[in-house]
């Protein structure tokens, strides 16, 4: 079971892991994009860790509204509202009152939140977006696979953003000029499974 | 990285406060969440006009902002968009009842951010058109990809659109006349220097004495090629030669010609390109009607210029003369 | 060196054109010998007003000619004043029977060519009047040096000038409120970056990464000291208190600030600065009332800042206050 | 005695060495003033070359006179005036319809130029100018000195700004820190005296 001390757990690592890699999510973006990406996240979930301090949302829903109102009205650019719709998708795939999840419905509620970036922002997978890193991650836990093995999948689509040539976002600018570097948000998207990993009972 | 700041983190904040400091007649600034606008909006009747981006680009967004122009703009974080919110609260302190333009750049973040003010736009009842600004031919543009950028276009949008609010027009035809400025305008830029984001502290990109990035956009991503620096007449060719092959600009067209520095561009090499580009905008039968020479979308403390052309319409012409007075553009009758 | 030239030789010339181009309606160009005028010019009765100095400090001059502020303005080569044959015959064209003020930067080179301009101008039978501008604080004043150099007063006292020239006001009186004006005016500047003369090619200095140069003029040289970069808030109270120290301002007085950028320097940090400097201002006192913040009296390519505070007098508000149509500056009744 | 020719061939010579060392001069001015006295002085002495081209002065005064006037209305800066009023001053102490003069004559007109140089510009010796260069050659010459000698104590009075304080024109801005560097107007004075040399018969 995930309950809401393991979601808040995930959100403190992720704060942490920002703070310590947000120069090097800037460094990835400036070599395609525009330098701020690990600025961005870090400023969204920085105030999410405000909001956590004065604010105890009741269940697992209440939660990740918050997190994701809060990335969508302080992280600007592309990546705010694209996790930003994500948090709030999946809150809203879990029932209002939990305050425990199982795996599964976890998964699925993941895989919901992923439909929504995908809604909103029309990447596909290979795109050289998130969602490259983000989709096989959330595949691995549909397939009952542990968070570790996830987070596993996430490095692995990570690095499969290298070769290739954006379609979306601010590196499809480059064409050809964006292959051989990693997309900054699919690096994001690792760490969010690092922390999941970190976060959550291994079972 | 050397710049006049004091933290990083504080730049877009203390900057706004110097803006509010200098133009207290003409705007406010508000603060939570961030947003600056006309100091006598909401106009009655008049449709609101609202711009907003990234910060970086100064005098855009916020230095258009005045009467004739801007009703609100809402600057993100360096190189980052705004956030609903920011927009949201923006279009309905300055509505005055008939309606909102949103005036968006074709960047991801700004679209997402702006689709989704204007579906709480659309929730609080306020009529809301938005005119999404593509009019640079660095970028391919396809299905299959994010599109074209928005640049230099956007100041003609934003002046010719806020004329068009002045003169009473509706919702409806100020934003049909801002999609007809965008059809009808084209840009290309080039950097002979990176910028510096003050929140990363390095280059965007490192250039030899001898190269420039061609294709550049206005947030210190590289561009389409890197290519040997040439001179400035050489260089203003290469400029223009994809913008006149990419709409059918036609002898005898009249055009507005806009000649923009990057941020760190000295006026006197603005006048070379400007002089250069008249000469081959001529050679090409075009009328230069109008024209804008200055840094007027900037990259930080990029070096570098670009050149928007906008096939003018007769109606335009007007709007384009009529007052404005902001921080950034201020005539009476004629521009200057 | 990179720059948006042609050949080096010709980037005073090819300026020139392409200004000419850019404001056909309010300035004319005139090459043998070079110099602009307002395209009204002579006005009958009207003092006529003459400046220059040497190129690469673009908008000024000739950005400021037009109604309400120069007649006519001399571009030298870069960093070049102009010679005297051009300065007579700028004079002798806009003189419409007033006389003419001829607005001079301390600079041993402007002084002499325009001092022997004066010569012929007087046996020419034209009334003229020098007004000396020397406001920069950065410079020991002594009668055995080349005294103070002229810096951002100049710009102040060409829009004052030019309005009491419009106002019908006397050749004496025109001089009179500018010599006054100058006597009010400190500035001080400090560069990021050197400059690039393009006939030398090479940068006027070299400076690390963490230094600047305080104390910095207009044309490259080397400022006074070199010192550590620092915060935003700390260089401009670094600025302020020796021209704060200079002249003595007084708890209550009323002051027009402005904070000029050299070139290269980002607007979003002239915000910065000018918010750090109305804060140091209103500790000591002032009353900020009029205030003027962009690029207006630039080096080329250099990165940095200069502030001028005038001590402002009654009447001048009115002046600063009137129209004024320029490239460069451009207000109706009240500026923006 | 002086000739014409022998004027003419001093401003070929001027002209030839100014095409040769302007980045040198412009060099000098870089590190205490503004980088253009090499461009300055070439401008003049390049329009010069083209006056003379068109035109033929008849005598030494004519000659001279354009010169000085060339230099005025072309060269801008301090040293277009201070040369132009030199040039001018001598040609107005040579006699009119003079087509030689002899070497005494030559000095006292070059001494009238001078003090045209310090009317104007109020420069002692010492302050750091071309006046530090000049004064010492011209000294020479009215002491009956060869061109040559002369030369070298123009090269002596530049080296000797070397360790001033400059306390007019451009450097003087400067202050303590003008001090280790050679006046480029000292540097070009030296110029004009080698080229005296070089353009005179060693008598
Ligand atoms: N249309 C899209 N769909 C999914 N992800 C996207 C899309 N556009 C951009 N991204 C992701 O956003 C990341 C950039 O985020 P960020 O730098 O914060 O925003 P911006 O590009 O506005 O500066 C990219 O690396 C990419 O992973
Ligand atoms: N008052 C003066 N008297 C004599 N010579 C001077 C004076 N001021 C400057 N100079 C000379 O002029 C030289 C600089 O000339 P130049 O670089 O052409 O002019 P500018 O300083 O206007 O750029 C100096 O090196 C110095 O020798
Ligand atoms: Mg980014
Ligand atoms: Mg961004
Ligand atoms: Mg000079
Ligand atoms: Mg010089």
């Amino acid at each position: 079971m995930l309950t809401t001390t393991n979601l808040r757990a995930w959100l403190d690592c992720l704060h942490g892991r920002l703070v310590q890699e947000k120069d090097q999510l800037n460094a990835l973006d400036t070599a395609i994009g525009d330098a701020d990406h690990g600025s961005n996240l870090l400023r969204g979930f920085q105030k999410v860790q405000e909001k956590l301090h004065d604010n105890d949302p009741p269940d697992i829903p209440a939660l990740c509204k918050l997190v994701g109102m809060t990335l969508i009205s302080t992280v600007g650019g592309a990546s705010g509202p694209l996790y930003g719709t994500f948090f709030l998708e999946v809150g809203k795939s879990i029932a209002a009152g939990s305050t425990a999840v199982a795996p599964e419905s976890f998964a699925t509620a993941l895989a919901a939140g992923l439909r929504g970036i995908q809604r909103l922002g029309k990447a596909e997978l290979g795109d050289k977006t998130m969602v490259d890193a983000l989709s096989p991650a959330i595949d691995a836990l549909l397939a009952n696979q542990s968070p570790a093995t996830a987070a596993q999948a996430a490095r692995a689509g990570l690095a499969a953003t290298i070769p290739l040539v954006a379609r979306k976002g601010r590196a499809s600018y480059l064409g050809e000029r964006s292959r051989g570097h990693a997309d900054p948000g699919a690096a994001s998207a690792a760490l969010l499974f690092d922390c999941l990993a970190t976060a959550t009972p291994s079972s | 990285m050397k710049a006049l700041v004091n933290a990083p983190e504080n730049v877009v904040a203390e900057a706004l406060e110097g803006m509010a400091l200098a133009y207290p007649e003409l705007l406010h600034v508000e603060t939570e969440p961030r947003f600056l606008r006309r100091s006598d909006a909401p106009r009655r009747g008049k449709v609101a006009l609202v711009s907003g981006g990234g910060s970086g680009h100064e005098p855009l967004h916020g230095g258009f902002v005045g009467s004739g122009m801007l009703d609100a703009a809402c600057p993100g974080e360096v190189f980052t968009s705004p956030t609903p919110d920011q927009i949201l609260a923006a279009a309905q302190a300055v509505n005055g009842g008939a309606g909102v333009l949103l005036i968006v750049k074709n960047y991801t973040g700004d679209v997402l951010n702006f689709q989704l003010a204007a579906e709480l736009l659309a929730a609080a009842d306020i009529p809301t058109e938005t005119v999404l600004v593509d009019d640079d031919v660095a970028v391919t543009d396809s299905l299959y990809t994010a599109g074209r950028r928005g640049v230099g276009a956007t100041v003609l949008i934003e002046k010719i659109c806020g004329a068009a609010a002045e003169a009473g027009k509706s919702l409806a035809d100020v934003a049909r006349i801002g999609r007809e400025v965008n059809a009808a305008a084209r840009s290309m830029g080039l950097a002979l220097t990176p910028c510096t984001n003050p929140q990363a502290g390095q280059p965007s990109f490192q250039l030899g004495e001898q190269e420039i990035e061609f294709g550049i956009g206005i947030h210190g991503e590289p561009g389409r090629s890197r290519i040997p620096l040439a001179k400035a007449d050489t260089l203003t060719e290469m400029l223009l030669t994809p913008i006149l092959a990419d709409l059918p600009f036609r002898s005898g067209d009249t055009v507005l010609l806009f000649v923009d520095g990057l941020g760190a561009t000295p006026l006197l090499e603005l006048y070379i390109v400007y002089r250069a580009a008249t000469r081959i905008a001529e050679q090409h039968g075009l009328r230069i009607s109008r024209r804008l020479v200055g840094s007027y979308m900037t990259s930080l403390d990029m070096a570098g210029v670009a050149i928007t052309l906008l096939r003018m319409q007769e109606d335009w012409l007007g709007y384009w003369d009529a007052p404005v007075r902001t921080p950034a553009l201020s005539w009476g009758a004629t521009p200057c």
